[in-house]
């Protein structure tokens, strides 16, 4: 998938700061997503992955300068950024226990529950479980409640936060076929510790030390080069098919 | 039996006073996580607009419509003081439950006191449709007519609120909300405004409450509505802390252990009845009263 | 749930603030002693304990001279409730424990020493020791059984336990408590320094005393191991429980420790008054503790000492405010709403949680911390 | 050691936790895996005092614990990390692991006795064996979520247990560090630990497990050595999968 | 050097001026409920002094020359507030000390009055135990004894008639108990009571008791805000039908809040607008309608107070001989003839009943009978 050419940008994010209280989170962050395929958002722990995609959709205090398909949304609420078409996935799922699975799907579209056609097409195992309480299903079922959700509305792009943490080897799979079908259709900016499947389904990828982007590019190519890995990510991908 | 019959009907009716007052009540609280402290003068708001109504209202219109009226806009003001409460106090304190707590803390303290500014601390006249003050003689009992008001108007409150919460798309927001306010945000719905129509509603119920109380108790003052709040509290914490129905059914058993406590038991137990059967709810089942954590 | 208070909570006063934000390699290695840490607390002790020997005067701020019967009886009644507020964030600031029942305690001090005085003519010492040991066992009573649930479900049935016992005062059994009108100190039972007008400054220098020992206690306990397992709790309570630390006895202590500096404020707080009266078994006590404590700045000394004294403060003074000559211009409405003193309170309260969420304290720190990183 | 005998759980109607019996001797670290929701995380909570089993006994140095709280177990030398951090989010990271610390020591919650900064040292070691040095004073809430991982980790060691739980400490852990912690966690086994670990990150299981337990629809479906477990069908086709 | 007493003033005055022998004026001081539940008790008092110290100084505010000034404290209700505010104003050397709208404050001021060697004149307070509380404590008002006296007579004789009192579970409550057992009981009659909760909301069930008891009286002692629900409740148990009822008549804003049923009360009363015709009434009825107030129910307590205040400073200002001008003095108030008894300085008056009638939309009280201060006067309680 490596070969797809550079598309134009639908994301361009620049000079992103976050501050918290007195630490200084993300310092200056810049960055394209290009307008189709997966762009890899890597690195260590705490560099400020989260934060990032917190920090476009609004639930970070952030300035700097972020614009979709050319219209600045820095300055806009959570909720107008969302509807005006970016979907996320959050890095714990969260989806809402007390309700069922179908009442999780119809908050986004009060039209679509279970019974949508993507929902049949992606997650078949979820569409016998319309009434069943989402806080009872296993964290699989609860990871593919939250990419279902999101996949009900159109989205121009979709940020997505350590999808497979804590899944089954198994699910994992399962969890990165659909990714690979999503990004089909739509861009996806995805925050991934697992190498392999990032090798399996990114473009390209940005990497984050520091509240910094320190390296921008092909993913096929960083994957490639132990040496590179290694040292923005500290490991190599000696570990082949190890997930 | 007469007299059984007529404390079983009263017993209901403060049940349902109970259940007026604290729906509003357990309904912020189980959605927002805000045990509102200010809900007693949402009461007081309530029950004065509706005097106030009653008597500027043209005397030649027969009671009841004036009262009609009043009830309205009683239930209006309600609405509009929860709304603004919520915008301008709740709102910006919005990660912060204990503060948004003690927000309606002050509130509670100075609407009192406003009140009293105002309208004076004492008592005012409220006037009550014959009807109302009235009693309809059933088997023996002279049963207060009032009382038949306050059951069908709780019953229709409940039945109205329950399929909110079930049935429209408003009430599934709303359910999402209480459990992850930060998501529903992040799924594109402006959930701000949700809570604020939560906190108008709570309102309206309290408004709504305390025009009845006013009828009730003939009179208002500014102290009215807090000397109910503390029953809707603990019918609130019987109930299972934000369940609707368990706030209904915790009503109507302290509405009727009081009114047989009172007639039956000597004077201390009826006294104490209502805080006796609290503790005994938490001996038996402490993890009924758990509730939703928030 | 459990941690009900903790996001009040300006953390650990011993936590370095300026630190505590960044990522320097070097931190938290044992703790520098600072010394103002030390010093402040007795400069400030020093000038209160000299007050009684200042005549000025401070028009608008006491009534008449510092050390005028009427500012020497105002000040203690600060000082007595400060440092009851300081017993009630023992329970609410360090162990995030919500209670809407520490009114209890405080009364059960009050109206045990003025009865144990009047109806069973004790002497003062066996008073005092009566009402602290039943106090004590009083509060280990109504704990064990609070705390089989947690949050506002605690909170509300210690609300249920205060409001009975505010319900058995006010129905005056046997004639003992006074129902409403309240219990009068047997002024023969003790010290005649304690008594009368002219020896107020005797009556301030004794609530001066309490708030130093419950200050010394507290200090005592949020440093041991008791203290530090509070806090788990209070951060939270199903991780202090698998690390070994016995919350339901941790929070137990937190509750008789509480109870015990509360009844012994209820103890002299009916010394200096001079006598027990109803309003202290009532909730709105409890919730004016709370106030107290979030006004100052909930899981701090010196917040909950601040909150309770100036809370005290406005109380008593803010009725002042009813007949001032700057209201007369305003129109009728505005007038009589203003000369309400609670709706001033109330207001004000409102004020402080808006704009200062985590207290005088916190609102003073944040502003040093400002001040010192620009 | 730790060992389980017959247990079975009950909640809500639903039968989460069938018959389990597992034991995990003396210096030896099993591994727990099987697919979301097999009731992995259930299991631990029970060994460890948080939830009580419907049925069935537990056992830590063969006395019956089955009634003790996780406190008294806690004090038996019994230590877990939780799934879901649960960290003292308004304390430091230094104050969590020092919590910890004294947790462990004699008269853990005397009120005669200073809190003091004795275990600072002990502190500072802990945070940086997690890989997270000089991260003690930062509020765990503001923590990001691998460093929690790591934290939960470094409270669980705290103690030095003779016993220690660990559920997914991996999960979200940057690649970079799994290997490191990997090591810290065999490092624990070899010094005489009983180690029971919840993990799907199966290089990890593979590496470090002395034996592993498949759970399955609350069942245990296998226990042997690795090599052996994985080559099963059964757990191939429920957990396993075809793999990346 | 070293500190000198505490609370000393500068320099080293000695005691602070006491209004005592020196020239200046008289220093009066009153704490009563400016603000709170009493407050409208608190206006009428404060209206009522004013009234008083003019009508007994002739209208010249002075006493032998020095003026009497008044500092005022709002003790809001809370005895706590009324102790400060009262060691506050003994401290500024003020040597009378009135107002105490509520007993409460009454009963915790009394003892500071003793200790300090100051006047203490209580104002609408009812507790009897005001009464006999010490020899620098006296009363403007009625107590509660005198209440329940007048409604005994309203049963003619009470010999073998059954009594039963209605009354709030509180130490309100049962001193209406108390009293009305020691008065009617003592006359013949069986006396028991319905004592309500504090936490009853509802009032049926003891309306009912008392139905079922069928007394020949039923006196009525309640405070408080539900009371309209309370008397509705009483009328639509039919009490009105079998039994005679008696209340005492509050406040003018109250009078509406007895309801449908208010005109089937009979009330007794302390006070109230034409209840009495004299020189001082004339003076009170007058001067508060120069503020734009009206007559009612405790501004003969607030006149009272200021007649007292004013012949107690006619004799000087030495505590002891105020102490000796107030006992045994008989003067015009505005109810009538009152006396200070000696022993226990109960205020010895007369006492009225009444009734509610219609007039308009409103209701008022019309005089039925005036019973005399011996009629109702209370035993002697003498000091401890
Ligand atoms: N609310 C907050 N307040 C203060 N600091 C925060 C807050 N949230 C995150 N941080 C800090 O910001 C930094 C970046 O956090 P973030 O969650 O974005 O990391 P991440 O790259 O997603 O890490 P991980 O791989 O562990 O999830 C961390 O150092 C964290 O401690
Ligand atoms: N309180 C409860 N009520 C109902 N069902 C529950 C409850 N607790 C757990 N379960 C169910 O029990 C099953 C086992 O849950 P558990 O958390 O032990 O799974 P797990 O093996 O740890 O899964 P994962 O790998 O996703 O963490 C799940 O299906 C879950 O839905
Ligand atoms: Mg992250
Ligand atoms: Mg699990």
């Amino acid at each position: 998938m490596n070969d797809t050419p550079p598309a134009a940008a639908i994301l361009s994010v620049a000079d992103l700061h976050v501050r918290y209280g007195g630490s200084h989170v993300l310092q200056g962050v810049t960055f394209d997503v290009p307008a189709t395929g997966v762009t890899a958002l890597l690195g260590r722990n705490g560099v400020g992955k989260t934060t990032t995609l917190k920090a476009i959709i609004g639930l970070a205090p952030r300035t700097g300068r972020i614009t979709l398909r050319g219209n600045e949304i820095q300055s806009q609420r959570t909720s107008r950024i969302v509807r005006g078409g970016i979907g996320y996935v959050p890095e714990d799922r969260e989806v809402f226990g007390g309700l069922t699975v179908d009442e999780n799907l119809r908050l986004v579209d009060p039209d679509r529950g279970v019974d949508a056609p993507v929902v049949a097409k992606l997650f078949p195992d979820l569409v016998g479980r319309g009434d069943q309480q989402a806080g009872t299903l296993s964290g699989g079922q609860q990871q593919m409640v939250s990419l279902a959700r999101v996949l009900l509305r159109r989205n121009d792009l979709l940020l997505i936060d350590e999808p497979t943490k804590g899944l089954a080897p198994k699910l994992v799979t399962e969890v990165a076929d659909v990714l690979a079908e999503v990004a089909r259709t739509t861009p996806l900016l995805l925050v991934e510790q697992n190498l392999p499947l990032v090798r399996r389904i990114a473009d390209q990828v940005v990497v984050i030390d520091a509240g910094r982007v320190v390296h921008h590019g092909d993913a096929a190519a960083l994957v490639a080069d132990p040496a590179l890995t290694r040292e923005l990510l500290g490991v190599s991908m000696r570990r082949k098919g190890a997930a | 039996m007469s007299d059984l019959l007529l404390l079983l009907v009263t017993g209901l009716g403060l049940g349902a006073l109970y259940f007026l007052a604290a729906s509003g009540l357990s309904l912020i609280y189980g959605l927002m996580g805000v045990l509102n402290f200010a809900h007693g003068v949402f009461m007081t708001a309530g029950a004065y607009a509706g005097w106030l109504t009653m008597s500027d209202l043209p005397q030649s219109l027969p009671i009841g419509a004036r009262l009609a009226v009043a009830v309205v806009v009683a239930v209006l003001v309600g609405a509009v003081i929860g709304l603004v409460v919520e915008v301008v106090l709740i709102r910006p304190l919005y990660h912060h439950h204990i503060q948004q707590v003690l927000v309606t803390v002050g509130l509670s303290l100075a609407g009192v006191a406003a009140a009293q500014g105002i309208w004076g601390a004492d008592p005012r006249p409220v006037e009550t449709p014959a009807w109302m003050s009235g009693t309809t003689v059933i088997l023996g009992a002279r049963l207060p007519n009032d009382r038949f008001v306050y059951i069908a108007v709780a019953l229709m409150l409940l039945a109205g609120l329950l399929a909110l919460l079930r049935y429209t798309r408003l009430g599934l927001v709303i359910r999402a909300g209480v459990e992850n306010r930060t998501m529903v945000e992040a799924l594109g719905i402006d959930v701000q405004r949700t809570f604020t129509i939560v906190f108008a509603i709570g309102g309206a119920a309290a408004g709504l409450a305390g025009v009845l109380y006013s009828q009730y108790a003939g009179a208002v003052s500014p102290g009215q509505g807090g000397s109910l709040l503390i029953y809707a509290f603990i019918v609130v914490v019987i109930g299972g802390m934000g369940s609707l129905t368990g706030t209904a059914v915790a009503a109507v058993v302290v509405g009727l252990v009081q009114q047989l406590a009172n007639y039956y038991a000597a004077s201390g137990v009826g006294d104490l009845s209502v805080v006796l059967l609290l503790a005994l709810v938490l001996l038996l089942r402490p993890s009924s009263l758990k509730g939703a954590s928030a | 749930m459990t941690s009900q208070a903790s996001h009040l909570t300006e953390a650990p006063e011993d936590a370095e603030p300026a630190t505590r934000h960044t990522a320097e390699p070097e931190v938290a290695r044992g703790r520098r002693r600072r010394p103002w840490k030390v010093v402040l607390p007795l400069v400030v002790l020093g000038v209160l304990a000299y007050l009684p020997y200042v005549a000025a005067e401070l028009p608008g701020i006491l009534p008449g001279r510092v050390n005028g019967p009427g500012s020497m009886q105002l000040l203690a009644t600060c000082l007595v409730v400060a440092g009851i507020a300081l017993s009630y964030d023992v329970l609410f600031g360090r162990t995030g424990l919500l209670s809407f029942g520490h009114a209890l305690f405080v009364a059960s001090g009050s109206y045990l020493l003025t009865i144990s005085l009047s109806t069973w003519s004790l002497p003062l010492p066996a008073a005092v020791a009566l009402a602290l040991i039943a106090s004590t066992v009083l509060s280990l009573v109504v704990g064990a059984v609070a705390l089989r649930v947690g949050g506002i479900a605690f909170a509300m049935v210690t609300l249920a336990f205060a409001q009975a016992a505010s319900i058995i005062v006010m129905r005056n059994p046997g004639g003992v408590t006074g129902g409403e009108e309240g219990k009068v100190l047997d002024r023969d039972a003790v010290p005649a320094l304690l008594v009368g007008v002219a020896n107020a400054p005797y009556r301030y220098w004794l609530a001066l005393g309490f708030v130093v020992l419950a200050w010394v206690v507290v200090t005592l306990l949020i440093g041991s191991r008791a203290g530090r397992a509070m806090a788990a709790v209070r951060e939270n309570e199903s991780r202090a429980a698998v690390l070994g630390l016995g919350t339901y006895r941790v929070k137990l202590l937190a509750i008789v420790v509480a109870s015990v500096l509360g009844a012994l404020g209820g103890i002299v707080h009916a010394l200096v008054l001079g006598g027990s009266n109803p309003h202290l078994t009532t909730s709105e006590f409890t919730l004016s503790l709370l106030v107290m404590v979030v006004l100052g700045g909930a899981g701090s000394r010196w917040g909950a000492l601040l909150g309770g004294f100036l809370y005290a403060y406005a109380d008593a003074r803010l009725v002042e405010v009813s007949g001032a000559a700057w209201l007369e211009p305003l129109p009728e409405v505005v007038r009589q709403v203003l000369s309400q003193p609670l709706f001033i309170l109330g207001v004000l309260f409102i004020v402080v949680v808006y704009f200062a969420p985590s207290g005088l304290t916190g609102l003073g720190g944040r502003l040093i911390r400002k001040a010192g990183s620009s | 050691m730790i060992s389980a005998t017959g247990v079975g759980w009950k909640v809500g109607g639903a039968q989460i936790l069938h018959d389990v019996s597992l034991t995990v001797g003396t210096g030896e670290l099993l591994g727990i895996i099987g697919p979301n929701g097999a009731g992995k995380s259930s299991l631990v909570n029970i060994l460890s005092g948080v939830t009580r089993p419907s049925s069935g006994r537990i056992t830590v140095q063969d006395r019956d614990v089955t009634r003790s709280s996780a406190t008294a177990r806690a004090r038996m030398g019994l230590a877990r990390s939780f799934q879901t951090s649960a960290l003292f989010d308004g304390l430091t990271a230094g104050e969590n692991v020092r919590l910890a610390v004294q947790a462990a020591g004699p008269a853990p919650f005397s009120p005669f006795r200073a809190a003091g900064p004795a275990s600072g040292r002990r502190v500072d070691d802990l945070l940086a064996r997690v890989r997270m040095p000089g991260r003690g004073a930062t509020l765990a809430r503001d923590l990001s979520h691998g460093d929690r991982r790591k934290l939960e980790l470094a409270m669980a060691l705290a103690s030095s247990p003779s016993t220690l739980l660990l559920d997914e400490p991996m999960a979200g852990v940057s690649a970079e560090d799994v290997d490191g912690l990997t090591e810290i966690i065999g490092e624990v086994r070899d010094s005489g630990v009983a180690v029971a670990m919840v993990e799907h990150h199966m290089h990890v299981v593979l590496g470090l497990a002395d034996r592993v337990a498949v759970l399955h629809h609350g069942e245990l479906l296998a226990v042997g050595a690795p090599a052996e477990v994985t080559s099963d069908e059964r757990v191939q086709q429920a957990y396993l999968g075809e793999a990346l | 050097g070293s500190p000198g007493q505490p609370g000393a003033p500068a320099g080293d005055g000695t005691a602070a001026a006491s209004g005592g022998a020196s020239g200046g004026p008289f220093k009066v001081g009153l704490v009563y409920s400016k603000s709170g539940p009493l407050a409208t008790y608190g206006t009428q008092y404060r209206q009522g002094l004013t009234v008083g110290i003019d009508y007994a100084t002739k209208g010249t505010g002075a006493v032998g020359g020095r003026a009497i000034t008044i500092t005022e404290a709002d003790d809001a209700g809370d005895p706590a507030k009324a102790v400060a505010s009262a060691t506050d104003l003994i401290g500024q050397g003020n040597t009378i000390i009135a107002g105490s709208t509520s007993s409460g404050v009454a009963l915790q001021v009394a003892p500071l009055a003793e200790d300090n060697k100051v006047l203490f004149i209580s104002g609408p307070a009812a507790a009897d135990a005001v009464t006999g509380a010490n020899r620098y404590t006296f009363r403007s008002g009625r107590q509660t004894y005198q209440d329940v006296a007048t409604a005994g007579s309203m049963l003619g004789d009470v010999k073998g008639k059954k009594v039963t009192v209605l009354a709030q579970d509180s130490a309100f409550g049962k001193a209406n108990v108390a009293a009305v057992t020691a008065v009617l009981g003592a006359k013949g009659a069986t006396v028991d009571s319905v004592e309500v909760p504090a936490a009853a909301t509802d009032l049926t069930p003891f309306a009912t008791k008392v139905k079922t008891a069928a007394p020949d009286l039923l006196f009525v002692a309640w405070a408080g805000a539900n009371a309209t629900a309370m008397w509705t409740t009483l009328g639509q148990q039919g009490v009105f039908e079998t039994t005679k009822v008696v209340t005492g008549l509050d406040i003018k804003p109250t009078h509406a809040l007895f309801g449908e049923v208010g005109t089937k009360i009979n009330f007794l009363s302390h006070f109230f607008e034409g209840a009495a015709d004299n020189a001082a009434y004339q003076a009170l009825d007058k001067g508060l309608k120069a503020e734009g107030g009206a007559v009612d129910l405790f501004t003969n307590d607030g006149f009272v107070a200021g007649q007292m205040i004013v012949h107690a400073l006619e004799a000087g200002g030495d505590v002891d001989s105020m102490v000796s001008a107030l006992e045994g003095w008989s003067f015009e108030g505005p109810k009538g003839q009152l006396t200070i008894r000696p022993e226990d300085h109960a205020l010895l008056q007369p006492m009225f009943t009444a009734s509610l009638e219609k007039e308009g939309s409103n209701v008022v009280p019309q005089l039925v009978d005036t019973l005399s201060a011996e009629a109702v006067a209370p035993p002697v309680t003498p000091f401890k």
